[in-house]
């Protein structure tokens, strides 16, 4: 890091306690994979997950080392390796925002009431509709659930279990990438926000607040998978067409 | 008979419903959510703008002078006959009995919870909700991709799971059955609840259809596309007979009969083809 | 060039002769030149010349010597930037082509009617052919139904015991993994599509959505085992219809 002064463009950096314990060949063979990873991962616009990695380069290759490798290479170049999720993506580095924006294509604007419940679902999940409206105080218009999952960045993820069992709902991947976030531990503010208390559904009587769960796709402790449903409390009809 | 088409006149037929749902009017139709008293989206909101107007931290605002602030706000709003959405009154009654609770110390035999703790509830609520609307604003203004950061440009591969050869999400998915279901009921709907025709909806019928007959049609085929059941041919002749002597006494249409029992035959009338598409 | 035995990853080549000739200031700005450059160049569409490069880089950049900066860096990478006609882009390594042409699927979209029949099929089953067409309303072409299998997201359960014992069809295991449902019952029921704004809010009264049965693998009441002759006569796909 300190010898960027010697070098033409940003250097890379070696993390030379790690490379001591590898061997020469091992080295090489890191660095091969390093470089096919890169070349895939380069090739697509979509984040490429590890397993994808995993399935296309040599067997027993060690991909987080190898996507360990790469993101600090790249880390101060134009273009940076982001974690996204489980996936790897190549994005052009946030500082040079100003140069980019230029060619933004003009995205459709989400209405403030659909960016909040947004933010709600992306703070509070899985959250289930009651309670996007009981934190605004308001009925979610029935266009904006729709709009936001229209926008791939919300998703139906599982159902409470509560009575009832509603449907929750959570971020998905494609919202991680598009507001440059690797978990949604990274939200803004999500320590603070946390830590005051105000991500709970009732008011905490010790302030305390249990983390939100870093795996968006384990379903929580109080959600659950649909099995024993009482029929006749959800009003539904079971699937029964006869023949006639 | 123009009193009661007056009257009804208001109000969509179960034709015009299903044009409308057609036309997928998601959202409007919602009458709760339309509620915007001078902008505000609910009575939370409201209550959040007026605590932000005392000018002090919502941790250390006063709760009875917000809760007074709000009905002040209700009474003047009822006071020009602003329709209030029931959630705003509901707000209201709350408030008005937090508000009591405050100033009348709490009695030793008194049940539940106290004006204070009623208080403390509504004031998490408040810094919640201003919470979220922070961290609504902190992230669109974070770096977003296709604003101020980009994929590639070019992508030379696209990486599919091997097992994966179509794409869809579950969005996809459920869209087209709601769309497909959906679609279906109202075709369900118009069979099954069309027992009689109005006098309304057969004038709508005939308006509707009366431009594109420039020739003498005999009012059957005007009504061969709606009628889906024999039973419905006596209902559906009847209105419709009435309604054309509407259109006909209007001026929007001409019409004819030979002798008695005889088709009868229609015309749209030419000059009045504008009233005709203007008509409601 | 000898040295990548010592390195992790192929390192950057740092010109040193032309080093010398630049002080450190003149290298700071090439260096952050080039790294704007790179992120122009990643991010277009189309390969970019130098003159459109001139006319977004600060100005007085020798956009030549910041490019030649940029090639000699990625010389040796997964990815190289190349010179296609007039302009500059970036390309996967030619030695690397084979990572990108292994798996050449066209990926598919699902057409709309593909679409309905795959949701009867979540939602209604086990449902047959003619079920089908009576909810959709209109007739289900056979290659709609040779495509589902084909996602292998849809599979024949067995037969219906009604006259004429037509296939009854359900999902995977492979649906729920590619919709990443935990479960079929997992689908939102019609209060759920009412919330999320999918379905109108006014809906008839004798309007249902089905709630799938909790265990897929489990035949219904009605449902006969698909037999080996079944499958035979079937030709594997086309349900075909039998008076008996």
């Amino acid at each position: 890091m300190s010898d960027s002064a010697n070098a033409t463009v940003i250097p890379f950096t070696v993390d030379e306690e790690a490379e001591a314990e590898r061997n020469p060949a091992e080295r090489l063979i890191l660095a091969e994979a390093a470089r096919m990873a890169e070349a895939i991962v380069f090739a697509s616009t979509e984040p490429v997950t590890e397993k994808q990695l995993a399935s296309r380069l040599p067997e027993g290759v060690d991909v987080r080392a190898a996507m360990a490798e790469l993101q600090k290479i790249y880390a101060r170049r134009g273009v940076n390796l982001v974690r996204v999720g489980d996936g790897w993506a190549f994005r052009t580095a946030g500082d040079l925002a100003f140069l980019m924006n230029r060619d933004a294509i003009q995205q459709k604007k989400l209405s403030r009431a659909a960016l909040e419940v947004l933010a709600i679902i992306a703070y509070h999940q899985p959250v289930t509709r009651a309670e996007i409206e009981d934190i605004r105080g308001v009925e979610t218009s029935k266009g904006t659930l729709d709009t936001l999952m229209e926008t791939e960045w919300v998703r139906m993820r599982g159902r409470r279990r509560t009575p009832g069992r509603p449907v929750t709902y959570g971020t998905t991947e494609k919202f991680l990438d598009h507001f440059a976030l690797e978990e949604i531990r990274d939200l803004p503010g999500m320590e603070e926000l946390k830590g005051a208390g105000l991500l709970s559904a009732r008011m905490p009587s010790n302030f305390s607040v249990p983390l939100p769960p870093s795996d968006l796709d384990l379903l929580t402790e109080d959600e659950d998978p649909l099995t024993d449903i009482d029929l006749e409390e959800l009003g539904l009809l079971t699937p029964r067409v006869t023949d006639d | 008979m123009a009193e009661t088409l007056e009257s009804r006149a208001g109000k969509a037929t179960p034709m015009d419903r299903l044009w409308a749902e057609n036309d997928d009017s998601r959202g409007v139709s919602e009458p709760t959510m339309q509620v915007d008293v001078a902008g505000f989206e609910g009575p939370l909101d409201l209550l959040l703008h007026l605590a932000r107007n005392q000018k002090v931290d919502l941790s250390r605002i006063s709760i009875l002078a917000l809760a007074e602030q709000y009905l002040k706000f209700i009474d003047s709003a009822r006071a020009i006959r602003l329709e209030l959405a029931a959630d705003y009154l509901v707000m209201a009654a709350w408030l008005a009995f937090l508000k009591s609770k405050l100033l009348i110390p709490k009695q030793p035999g008194d049940e539940g919870e106290s004006g204070e703790e009623l208080a403390a509830v509504l004031q998490f609520r408040l810094k919640r909700l201003e919470a979220m609307r922070d961290a609504a604003s902190r992230l669109v203004n974070r770096n977003r991709l296709g604003r101020d950061v980009f994929a590639r440009g070019m992508p030379e591969m696209v990486i599919i799971d091997k097992k994966n050869e179509y794409s869809a999400s579950l969005y996809d998915l459920l869209t087209a059955y709601a769309i497909q279901r959906q679609r279906q009921a109202i075709t369900n709907v118009r069979i099954a609840k069309r027992g009689v025709w109005s006098l309304k909806e057969a004038r709508d019928i005939l308006t509707r259809l009366v431009g594109s007959f420039k020739d003498w049609t005999a009012l059957d085929q005007f009504l061969l596309a709606y009628m889906t059941t024999p039973e419905e041919r006596a209902t559906a002749i009847a209105s419709s007979f009435a309604a054309t002597l509407e259109l006909v006494r209007e001026g929007h249409i001409e019409m004819r009969q030979q002798d008695a029992f005889a088709p009868l035959y229609l015309r749209s009338r030419a000059p009045a083809e504008k009233a005709i598409e203007g008509a409601p």
